[in-house]
């Protein structure tokens, strides 16, 4: 019996990415740590930390606590901004093979489109348009909450960029799929999904919040459920490529993902337990497609049979 | 001096320093206190490369986070870290016996800088933070004066091992049950005021530290902390463990202790 | 010294509970199981299983499946309904000497408020409208998910029940804030959050969801960190009495969801894996009050201190 | 016959039937293959209250919910029973050893009707379904004809124990590696065919219960099934384990696996 390789390749709004292992915005740097295990070039893409205009300096400590199978954080988008990236990060991260998603953040759509416009000039290869900041000029809701304000900065930012285009959702709406096709409506090439649901944690003996900032971003294991069904209800209303992620840890989470309904997945909170998450799900990728005598992993995308 | 690093140290290539996420056998357990272990694992990769300061992140069990813990010792191929049960990650982790293998990611951050080893240096070390203090003042031998604060004198330990480093050691006791009653501050104010001091190195609760730093200031002392954040990564890439420094043209901005630290320059802290 | 015991016993919209521990609805039955454990008399209150006009089959199985720290349900309500639960589970439930919660559900207001009519004229303490429930008339829309339907139920069936009405709130919305003030605003005497997230699992192997119902509601340890932030931002907007619930398991979890500004707790899954968790939780507070030299445990209540 | 119980049984103070939640010592932990474990628990209040075809719900670590596992003998203190590593649970519990302590519920369910031991009963198992069959069989001594199928011969097991408690054992396998070459139901029918059988019980994966009961059906043998349902609380008060049955009046409803079951009369269950 002859064995062929399954094909791993994802197409990405146009882009190929050499496998559909992705590392989530904001849990990877910019690379130069965990590339110190393995080539960056084995990932499908990489997510850089969310960018903002100017330089952040992020949030107060204690930025991080661990919760029940997840944790919280409220790094606070600390960044270098938009132009150190591209002086300092970019060359370096596209020289070593990666495909680059550059994850962008703001409180204002002009800020957006700035920023778009500027990595449309760069070695950029998507932009990934982080909706959970809060929007200043609507009172602070974040953009990612209404279909109207979703449909406004998709729309305004897809004028602005010359890149393939991922609208990243946030999961801390009441019908996600509604938002989803807003985005898409308005020129999202393709979407990513979730971000962080909003979390507390108190701690009990001095009676204030662990995180100094009160609330934070919850990901990791515990959230991986409603990642699902979220993707699951998305790909049930839109046909443009999904990167699925929230709670990824091994490469049968990633099936899983793929099953609902999702192209790609980006791993996160996975690899602070191990460092390897990313690379070891996409071997366990490739060898239940050979187990399987699958050719290619999209196969598996949407293939769940719901009842 | 007024050494500041800023997203860690990285290496001609780009890339961060260098750290092994490794398997290893624990060959040592000890439990000098019900809530307090002392382990050592065979982990030659670590051990080989670690330097006084540095920290690993030790995964336990199936919790989310792995739990940073300071290197207390490091020799030949083996790794010794002592720890204090403080919640469920340091329950499940001094529940492991000898020959059970633990995922150690390490060594990690930037450790003492020590400088020159034949020079009188003091450590100033409180509760935990006692700990990282032994790798680094060994190679001071005689030249240490290692000053231990503890709650009270049941909390007492590590003594015999700083003394056989060759380190003169005092102690310090809130409730006054051992050695000085009061401050472990207070012994440093002494023993600079005793004599010589070249260099501080110091780590616990930040009111000693930041005691500490003051006291340095004041004499003009060169003072390296290690300090403490809560973390994710570990390594510099999920930016949690921020601490705010001042940097050399007086603004301000959050450095990280995992890759930044846990050890800074006394002066560049901001409170 | 002097010890005096501290007091526990908390006021929900004029009834008194011994203490504030409560079972969540759907996760304790009617009492009948756990009750051959520990005498029912010695929790808060019981929550019964969510009850309908007419007796409801539910779902298909399988109904119930494990995730990281938590657990998927779709039940679907399967209850001997109102009349039956009148005549066959409330003398028996209120011979226990419990404080009984009705959980009510429907899908359509008029359901609600037969149901809150009937139950006014029994034995009955407190009346819970379930509003995470599917509106027919509105195209299936839960009810819980829009302030203005939340308004309309909320004044609906305040207008036909004449026992205190506790509105539940449902996670799975953009604002829980503004979903609380409608009900507030509208006659809810308490509120009690939070109701399960939407989640859902596929099994790798057969690719089906795990659920038959394709979708379920997570709960447990999981979605405590939602609920925690859910019930402070609440806390933050109404003075009502509040009964927290999300992955509450020891008495730490109780302390941490009262700093956070509920009055009692609400306990579910955690009943699984120890059926004896809601009393352990009761004793751990006596305790920790005890300890702490505190009077009463509405001391806790909103205790917090924010960043 | 026709039995069917809703809602579970009842005492006359109207609770449920009563169980145990405790804390019991692995006294006995053997590996009949590496995905099979074989336990034993000292457990006085579980192994005196045990009916054949009862289960318990296994605490495993810290995973939300227990796990079912039948009750595979009861004799003394002593509760037996076997379970195969399928998940992560169960993969958990395997790695007991003796001395453990093991956080078990149970009594649960309503086990099998036994009936007149003294007639000839016919036990037919699948898989993991055979293990609550000894339990069950054992009153029946030689009147117990005890047919087991597994998939190769490799998965076999408890033959012995079976055979010791006086049954006659046959064996089928799928792929005609030990026993019979073909199904479970075919040994049931030749069984049927060659004498009298007052009673079936059969327990193991859905198709072969379905064939059986259709066999049972057929000639009008009373015949019980004990059925698996996933489960979050095990007692009856979750309603998470439904299992579509037909009432007397012909209405269907759904009952509950750990409180109305896990044993059906086979003639109730809606497939
Ligand atoms: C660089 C560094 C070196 C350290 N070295 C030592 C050492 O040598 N010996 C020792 O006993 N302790 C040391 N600590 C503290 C140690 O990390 C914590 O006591 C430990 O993480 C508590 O984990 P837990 O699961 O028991 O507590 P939990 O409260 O259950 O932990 C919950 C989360 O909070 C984090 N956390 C809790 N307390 C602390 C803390 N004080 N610092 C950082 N994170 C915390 C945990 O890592 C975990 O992510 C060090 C901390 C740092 C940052
Ligand atoms: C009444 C009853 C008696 C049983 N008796 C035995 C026995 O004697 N020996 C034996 O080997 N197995 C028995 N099983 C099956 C056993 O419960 C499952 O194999 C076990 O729960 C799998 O757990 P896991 O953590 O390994 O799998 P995972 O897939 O990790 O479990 C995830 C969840 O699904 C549930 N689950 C998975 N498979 C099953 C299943 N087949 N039935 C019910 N729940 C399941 C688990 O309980 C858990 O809640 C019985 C099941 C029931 C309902
Ligand atoms: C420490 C941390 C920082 C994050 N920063 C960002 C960010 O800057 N931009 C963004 O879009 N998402 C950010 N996220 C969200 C992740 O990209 C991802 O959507 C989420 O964590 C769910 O995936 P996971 O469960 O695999 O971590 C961050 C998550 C974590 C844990
Ligand atoms: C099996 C199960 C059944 C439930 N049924 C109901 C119900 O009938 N009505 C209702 O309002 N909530 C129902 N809930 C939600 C719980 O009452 C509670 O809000 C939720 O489970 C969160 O609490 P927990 O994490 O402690 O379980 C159910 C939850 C579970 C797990
Ligand atoms: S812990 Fe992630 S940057 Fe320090
Ligand atoms: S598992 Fe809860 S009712 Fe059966």
């Amino acid at each position: 019996m002859m064995m062929t390789t399954p094909n791993l390749t994802v197409n990405i709004a146009g882009v190929t990415l050499a496998n559909p292992v992705v590392t989530a915005s904001g849990t990877f740097g910019f690379g130069r740590e965990y590339g110190t295990l393995y080539p960056l070039s084995e990932l499908g893409a990489i997510a850089v930390k969310g960018l903002t205009l100017k330089e952040r300096p992020g949030n107060a400590p204690p930025r991080v606590a661990e919760t029940p199978a997840g944790m919280l954080n409220s790094v606070g988008l600390q960044n270098p901004g938009v132009e150190a990236f591209i002086r300092e990060e970019l060359p370096w991260l596209k020289a070593q093979g990666a495909v680059v998603i550059a994850n962008i953040a703001g409180n204002t759509i002009e800020d957006y489109c700035a920023m778009a416009e500027r990595l449309s000039d760069t070695a950029v290869d998507l932009i990934e348009l982080n909706i959970s900041c809060p929007n200043v000029k609507a009172g602070g809701v974040a953009f990612g909450t209404s279909c109207a304000s979703v449909a406004a900065i998709t729309a305004a930012v897809r004028g602005a960029c010359r890149k393939p285009l991922i609208v990243k959702l946030s999961p801390n709406v009441t019908d996600i799929a509604e938002i989803a096709v807003s985005a898409v409506d308005h020129g999202a090439d393709a979407l990513s999904l979730i971000n962080t649901l909003l979390g507390m944690r108190i701690d009990i003996a001095t009676r204030r919040p662990v995180l100094a900032n009160n609330v934070g971003g919850l990901s990791g294991p515990a959230v991986r459920p409603i990642a699902v069904r979220m993707v699951w209800q998305v790909r049930g209303r839109v046909s443009v490529p999904i990167i699925g992620m929230g709670g990824v840890a091994t490469w049968e989470d990633a099936v899983e993902m793929l099953l609902a309904g999702a192209n790609a997945v980006a791993v996160g909170t996975a690899l602070y337990a191990d460092p390897f998450a990313s690379v070891k799900i996409t071997r366990g990728l490739r060898e239940y497609l050979e187990r399987h005598g699958m050719a290619d992993v999209q196969e598996l995308v949407g293939a769940v049979q719901a009842h | 001096m007024g050494r500041l690093i800023l997203r860690g140290e990285r290496c001609d290539n780009g890339l961060a320093m260098s750290f092994t996420v490794t398997t290893c056998p624990l060959v040592e357990a000890r439990a000098p206190r019900a809530d307090l272990a002392d382990f050592t694992v065979r982990c030659p990769e670590i051990a080989r490369a670690a330097r006084p300061g540095q920290f690993i992140m030790v995964r336990c069990g199936d919790f989310t986070l792995r739990r940073p813990i300071s290197i207390c010792d490091a020799d030949g191929d083996l790794v010794r870290f002592v720890f204090e049960v403080r919640g469920t990650g340091t329950a499940w982790l001094a529940e492991r016996t000898v020959g059970d293998a633990l995922d150690i990611l390490g060594p990690q951050g930037n450790g003492f800088t020590l400088g020159d080893t034949s020079r009188p240096a003091v450590f100033v070390g409180g509760g935990i933070g006692i700990f990282p203090l032994l790798h680094a003042c060994k190679p001071f031998g005689a030249r240490a004066a290692v000053l231990l604060g503890f709650r009270t004198a049941g909390l007492i330990s590590m003594v015999e091992d700083f003394q056989a480093a060759g380190a003169d050691v005092r102690l310090a006791t809130d409730d006054g049950t051992a050695g000085h009653h009061g401050l472990v501050t207070d012994l440093l104010r002494a023993r600079c005021d005793a004599g010589a001091v070249d260099a501080i190195f110091a780590c616990g609760p930040k009111p000693m530290l930041r005691a500490t730093a003051a006291i340095a200031e004041e004499r003009e002392i060169p003072c390296q902390l290690s300090l403490e954040q809560r973390m994710a990564c570990g390594v510099g890439a999920c930016l949690g463990c921020a601490q705010k420094i001042r940097r050399p043209d007086g603004t301000e901005t959050y450095a990280h202790v995992c890759s930044d630290g846990p050890v800074f320059e006394a002066s560049v802290v901001v409170w």
